[in-house]
């Protein structure tokens, strides 16, 4: 591939910043200048869907209703371990006002109403695990149908306690283990990580060094072990489809955060092709990380729509959503950290324990392993099968939980030693943009007036802590956008990516505005469709960092075509020309001009289009992280044992900030997540039943408007020149340090340390008590 | 939601004949043929949405002419209609400066929405927001079960006190103030008889009938709230302490009422809701204050008399510090 | 780590992974730099992490010789 | 149908309807016997024929200003009713138990759950919803501090947010920051725009003193 040379700036501005050469592809565009010379990048630019959000005219899933439209609704396991002997739907087939049910087998996309039998009937290992479903004329009517089934189970015993599931003779989840099994060639398949009882693992990551020798080096050596609970997503728009099926294809909206992932799962499960399926997400009520996918319940829709003939809208209710659709697994975290006198890190060993119920993921990450210099670094993290419906990514998965015992542990180590934890950062992390932001939020939040610990008089005290995070910049190749400009004189930016409400068609629409000359204002977002280019699912952070180059990209073939068609117009060739406030210049010129708007107007055809994608990593990928630092004051009440978070200050870098106001609502956003995962979340089970039992916003507690601390900002500038737009995510930066910076500033509040989220009163209390 | 026909009843007579249930007996016997009495209707709503009773029909009482309004004098006291939302008492002006720890629990009570549509009767007969009372997947003694699930199971929201059948705490912060200025409950029944029940009759212990949480049976109905005028020297205060500060159900509520003579207290009363499966007042407190001045070491004191006959479960022992806590606050702040 | 580098293996068809690692250096095989602890797996199939055959779902076991194997090349 | 709401709406009462009469002047057992002979008298003509549902049943009310009559069950919500009859989506079902007033509509002026409101506690009711709260094209102030604050995330908690911020400011000018909290004590946010809200509830304070 041709191949040019940009000069870039490279660096933070007032404080390092720099010029770097990268040879690039030839196709992309000059390299951007900081923010401080663009017009609508780096602005605090007004959401484009805004008015349509306050006015109530934005159409979610929820929202959608097609002609002829049907309502499903799915009955689930009662049990968290059974076996099903026969389901009997004969009542509920001739129920009037029901269309179509459904029973979902072992492999769903086979499971038609011919083979449903006992041996085709999956072994149920979660409460609210789905099994039959059924369409019907309206809600309230498929709710009363499903009452009509009728479902021989065996039960079986369960485990759905970590704990009890660890122990030997526990219910087991999966028998079994396939290791040693033959495959057809004879040959022994691949065995993965080893199973004994529900423990499996352990995961060990990529260890370094010798801990053994590191501790035998180190002058103090502390050992803790960190819990964490079980937290719920919860966006306020539950997991939902509703789905057209039809002989040629399907249309279905989904709530989701990647249209591209669900067209992909509709097309295999029901023998479409891919271009055969339509994906829209339009608007979209939050995911959080748990929206992947087609979902058993977005399967489930579009067999009752195959079935029935016409469309099926099928949205989980509250108490579904939070059974079955997804959590950050609990942690049991227990962290070894090894120091020199002088503070410098030695070892760090790690060994944890989560469940995500029948599923995997319940690790705690890899920030141990990567924030700080540690020469010797072993991890061993296992993940606990019980009978609860699978985990989800949430979040920044893994990196909380991991983030809470890490820099717990780092304080106690600072205190330890002696030294101020923010100076103790300086002494062992060396990230840069760390560095400042820990200078800068210092500064905003009054560090320097930070009190000794539990040195407050009376029963209520106040207490600073602060933490930090780390978050490594991911993006996602299979990015592309397309720009189109019509004659009228509209520019419209188009692909399949999604906005889950973080602000991705503003930034799409502020990129492509900056590269034309324009104003944000004057492009139309379309994404969310897969009619579109594919754009990345939206996780791990990395929407913003894949898709806004593939714009930006778009935008600038867009223009260097139809610079081609106007150049002879204003006397001149195409390389001559450039934009800028709304007009095409002749460089060097500026008196021959053309609006915008005018050179549209004369363009050969109606439309003209371009299409990008986002190239690789300019310099070639790299493993650095997107760090932050926040800083936590509280008030403990010691006579009541309640922790309210009085303010925050948070200092975030993301690369180029696009857009400044929609940055700091996804901070807000973050740390707010962190004080609800800190003070007050936490899903509840009943042992003797398998259920959870605070599975609504009544007795599952998120916090609200008296929970909100004051929160200042500040968002660094920094241009790792990786990109044409240099852009990252800062969703899940934002949410990793909170929960410990508020555990840390609630220690300096009482002076005792608390090791177990969510800090309830009665862990204040009782911690005051053993102290 | 279950199908159910709906009646208007445009006086009291005409929905006390048509119900043939409280919320209660239609949990425990059944609900296919009930026709239950609706006012604000949240907590009835609640139930049906939960599939906990599915009524055949329900009696609207909201549409009952003359069923709310607070009316207030000096020497009679003050009444307040059954169907009066807990907004209208929140915001009633006499209510503030007469009887403020009424005031105080009315406004910590739900949300603003809520308090809009929310009626002083329902309040009072709602019944308890026990996790397991409330989901229909564990069948409790409470709901005709043979278990109480939080007895060995998840009971940080659990009573502390009185709680060895049913350890549920009652979910009316209201009923906590009401119990401290000594209201009474004014029911009509069939016929058009009225009895007043005092407040500390009103509700029922687990260990007395554990079906419901108040006298009221079918065929009967809140008409009103009676107070008693309180003299000049009576102050009061309340506290609630949720898992949250916005809105919550009460981990412990407290409110006091003292009479004062001078700096020292003449009479004390000093209640508790979620403490106990009813709202209760503790004696031992309310006596140990009288006649003594409120102080930081008398109300301490007042504190640990309030909680000495706690039994604490499991997982809710720090109630008991809690209780401790702002029974002292309460009265320090009172004065 | 050597264990769960599946670079050389041909894991099923039906398999998916939520993985931000494995997204870092794109393409379509998450699991390349699959760390299963911390990434959540699950078939389309099933639409969950339990596989067709009632065991759990794993790029390392989603491999040929599983009862419910599909070769990418067939799907 | 659809349209209707872009139709200007009527001015509503602010306060709602209150029903102040109670007791006032009459002493409290007049008002008590009254209600009975008002009982006795109507024993008769409670007949069967009174009894609504279970199927659907024809109510008025006013939405937005404009007069609707839609046959509903009595089961249904006000917040179904207002989705799936008048195709008024605006309005949002999030936890469908009054937890979170994403449901936020205003009843006879003032904001309730419509979650937890039967239609027909609507019946003869004025009812206003997002759609309905600006006039004509022109937003309310607190629309429009909404879209210049950042108070929108995801956006589907923003007409519970918005309705029962308006409400506050239509009802009380000179609201601070205390007055917002405890206004929207109740709504839930799960993208965190809480600090936003805040601000934009703030500067529409201003923007309607100056209005």
């Amino acid at each position: 591939m041709d191949k040019k040379t940009l000069i870039m700036p490279f660096g933070i501005p007032g404080h390092n910043l720099t010029q770097i050469e990268r040879e690039v592809p030839a196709d992309e565009p000059p390299a951007w200048p900081v923010n401080a010379e663009l017009k609508e990048v780096g602005k605090s630019v007004k959401r484009v869907d805004a008015r349509a959000k306050v006015t109530g005219q934005a159409k979610y899933t929820s929202d959608i209703q097609l002609p002829g439209m049907l309502y499903g609704k799915m009955l689930r396991s009662p049990y968290p371990h059974a076996r099903i002997r026969n389901i009997d739907t004969r009542q509920v087939e001739r129920h009037p006002g029901v269309l179509a049910v459904h029973i979902l087998g072992k492999d769903i996309s086979m499971a038609g109403s011919k083979d449903e039998s006992a041996d085709n009937y999956p072994e149920v290992k979660y409460i609210g695990q789905p099994i039959v479903g059924v369409a019907a004329l309206n809600d309230n009517t498929a709710i009363e149908a499903l009452k009509l089934v009728k479902i021989d189970y065996e039960v079986l015993p369960f485990v759905v306690d970590l704990e009890k599931a660890r122990m030997e003779g526990a219910p087991l989840v999966f028998e079994a283990p396939v290791e040693k099994e033959a495959s057809d060639g004879g040959e022994e398949i691949e065995k993965g990580l080893s199973l004994s009882g529900n423990v499996r693992g352990p995961s060990r990551g990529q260890p370094r060094g010798d801990t053994q020798k590191g501790f035998a080096e180190s002058d103090i050596v502390i050992e803790r072990t960190y819990v964490t609970q079980v937290h719920m997503h919860n966006p306020l728009e539950t997991h939902g489809v509703v789905v057209d099926w039809k002989p040629d294809g399907m249309l279905i909206y989904a709530s989701t955060q990647s249209t591209k992932g669900v067209r992909d799962e509709f097309a295999q499960l029901f023998g479409f092709r891919k271009s055969q399926v339509r994906v829209i997400t339009e608007y979209m009520g939050g995911g959080f990380g748990a929206k992947y996918g087609a979902g058993n319940f977005g399967v489930m829709a579009g067999h009752l729509s195959r079935k029935s003939g016409r469309p099926v809208r099928l949205m989980l209710d509250r108490k579904e959503e939070q059974l079955t659709a997804g959590f950050r697994p609990n942690s049991v975290h227990q962290l070894k950290i090894g120091a020199k006198k002088d503070g410098k890190l030695s070892a760090i060993q790690q060994r944890s324990y989560g469940t995500a119920g029948v599923g995997l993921g319940a690790g705690v990450g890899s920030i141990a392993q990567n924030m700080y210099e540690c020469p010797n670094f072993a991890t061993e993290q296992y993940d606990i099968f019980t009978h609860f419906s699978p985990g989800a990514a949430w979040r920044a998965p893994g990196a909380v939980q991991g983030a809470f015992g890490l820099e717990s542990l780092i304080d106690e180590i600072a205190e330890s030693l002696n030294i101020d934890p923010l100076k103790y950062r300086d002494i062992i992390d060396k990230s840069e943009v760390r560095k400042v932001e820990r200078q800068k939020g210092a500064e905003l939040f009054g560090w320097s007036k930070r009190k000794k610990a539990g040195s407050d008089p009376g029963p209520v005290k106040k207490g600073m802590g602060l933490a930090q995070s780390s978050w490594p910049r991911f993006t996602h190749l299979d990015s592309t956008a397309e720009v189109r400009l019509f004659r009228d004189g509209a520019v419209e930016v188009r692909s399949g990516v999604q906005d889950l409400g973080t602000g991705t068609k503003t930034i799409l629409a502020q990129v492509v505005a900056e590269e034309l000359g324009l104003k944000t204002e004057d492009i139309t977002v379309r994404i969310g469709d897969t009619l579109f280019p594919d754009g990345p699912p939206s996780g791990g952070s990395v929407t913003a960092g894949s898709i806004t180059p593939a714009a930006r990209n778009a935008a600038y073939q867009a223009k260097l075509k139809l610079f081609r068609q106007i150049a002879s117009k204003l006397d001149t060739t195409p390389d001559k020309l450039m934009t800028a406030d709304g007009k095409i210049y002749v460089t060097g010129e500026p008196s021959k001009n053309i609006s915008f708007a005018d050179a549209l107007k004369q363009m050969r055809t109606e439309q003209l289009t371009a299409e990008a994608s986002r190239s690789d990593d300019y310099g070639g990928m790299s493993r650095d992280d997107l760090g932050s630092v926040q800083f936590a004051e509280v008030t403990v009440d010691t006579e009541t044992g309640f922790v309210k978070v009085d303010r925050i200050v948070a200092a975030h870098s993301c690369g180029r900030p696009l857009n400044i106001a929609q940055i700091e609502s996804q901070i807000n956003g973050g740390i707010i997540h962190g004080i609800s995962y800190a003070l007050y979340e936490s899903r509840v089970i009943d042992d003797q039943t398998g259920q959870m039992i605070n599975v609504n916003f009544d007795q599952y507690k998120i916090p609200y408007a008296f929970e909100i601390p004051d929160i200042r900002t500040i968002i660094l500038e920094e241009y790792p020149a990786k990109s044409s737009t240099d852009a990252y995510g800062i969703g899940e930066p934002a949410n990793i340090a909170t929960a410990v910076a508020v555990t840390n500033a609630i220690y300096n509040a009482i002076g005792v340390r608390i090791f177990e989220l969510p800090v309830t009163p009665a862990k204040i209390l009782d911690a005051l008590k053993r102290a | 939601m279950n199908k159910f026909k709906w009646f208007n009843a445009q006086n009291i007579e005409e929905a006390l004949e048509r119900t043939n249930a409280t919320v209660s007996d239609a949990i425990n016997r059944g609900s296919a043929d009930s026709a239950i009495i609706k006012s604000g209707g949240i907590e009835l709503l609640d139930f049906i949405k939960e599939g906990i009773i599915e009524p055949a029909e329900i009696i609207n009482i909201k549409s009952i002419p003359g069923l709310e309004g607070i009316a207030f004098d000096r020497t009679a006291g003050l009444r307040i209609g059954a169907n009066t939302t807990l907004a209208d008492i929140e915001n009633n002006g006499d209510i503030k400066l007469q009887y403020l720890a009424l005031h105080q629990a009315v406004s910590k009570a739900a949300t603003p929405q809520l308090r809009n549509v929310s009626t002083l009767g329902g309040n009072i007969a709602q019944r308890t927001r026990c996790w397991y009372f409330r989901s229909i997947d564990h069948p409790c003694f409470r709901k005709g079960g043979t278990t109480c699930f939080a007895q060995n199971g998840e009971n940080q929201m659990h009573a502390i006190m009185n709680n060895g059948t049913c350890c549920s705490v009652h979910a009316s912060s209201v009923a906590t103030a009401l119990l401290a200025y000594g209201a009474t409950v004014e029911i009509t029944s069939r016929g058009g008889q009225k009895k007043d029940v005092s407040i500390d009759d009103f509700f029922v212990n687990p260990f007395t009938d554990i079906r419901r949480e108040s006298v009221l049976r079918r065929g009967e109905i809140i008409t009103a709230v009676n107070i008693p005028a309180q003299g000049k020297n009576v102050k009061s205060w309340y506290i609630k302490q949720g898992e949250r500060a916005s809105f919550d159900w009460a981990l412990a509520d407290v409110a006091v009422v003292v009479e004062l003579s001078g700096k020292r207290v003449r009479k004390a009363a000093i209640a508790m809701g979620a403490a106990s499966p009813v709202p209760v007042r503790s004696k031992a407190a309310e006596e140990f204050i009288t006649g003594k001045d409120i102080n930081a070491t008398t109300a301490a004191e007042a504190g640990q008399k309030a909680m000495e006959n706690a039994t604490p479960l499991a997982k809710n022992g720090y109630k008991v510090d809690l209780f401790k806590t702002i029974v002292k606050r309460a009265l320090l702040e009172s004065v | 780590m050597k264990e769960e580098n599946h670079a050389d293996q041909n894991v099923c068809a039906y398999l998916r992974a939520k993985n931000p690692f494995g997204t870092l250096e794109g393409g379509g095989n998450p699991w390349l730099h699959l760390d299963t602890a911390n990434t959540i797996c699950w078939c389309v199939k099933s639409q969950g992490p339990i596989g067709p055959d009632a065991r759990y779902v794993e790029p390392a076991r989603c491999v040929s010789g599983r009862s419910c194997y599909t070769s990418p090349e067939f799907s | 149908m659809q349209d209707d709401h872009q139709k200007p709406r009527q001015e509503l009462p602010k306060k709602g309807l209150s029903r102040r009469g109670f007791l006032k002047g009459a002493g409290l057992t007049t008002a008590g016997t009254v209600i009975l002979q008002g009982g006795i008298l109507g024993a008769e003509a409670a007949a069967v024929d009174k009894t609504l549902g279970p199927d659907a049943v024809t109510i008025q009310l006013k939405v937005n200003g404009i007069q609707r009559k839609i046959a509903v069950e009595p089961r249904i919500t006000l917040a179904d009713a207002l989705r799936d009859k008048l195709n008024l989506t605006g309005t949002k079902v999030v936890c469908d138990r009054g937890s979170c007033c994403a449901c936020t509509v205003w009843l006879n002026g003032k904001p309730v759950n419509s979650c937890m409101t039967l239609a027909m506690d609507a019946t003869d009711a004025e009812v206003v919803t997002i759609e309905g709260l600006a006039q004509e094209d022109k937003l309310h102030p607190v629309q429009e501090a909404f879209i210049d604050h950042d108070a929108t995330m995801c956006g589907f908690c923003t007409p519970g947010m918005v309705m029962t911020t308006a409400h506050l400011l239509e009802n009380k000018p000179n609201a601070n920051l205390d007055d917002i909290k405890h206004a929207i004590r109740g709504n839930a946010c799960r993208c965190g725009t809480h600090p936003k809200v805040f601000d934009a509830a703030l500067a529409a304070v201003q923007k309607m003193k100056k209005s």
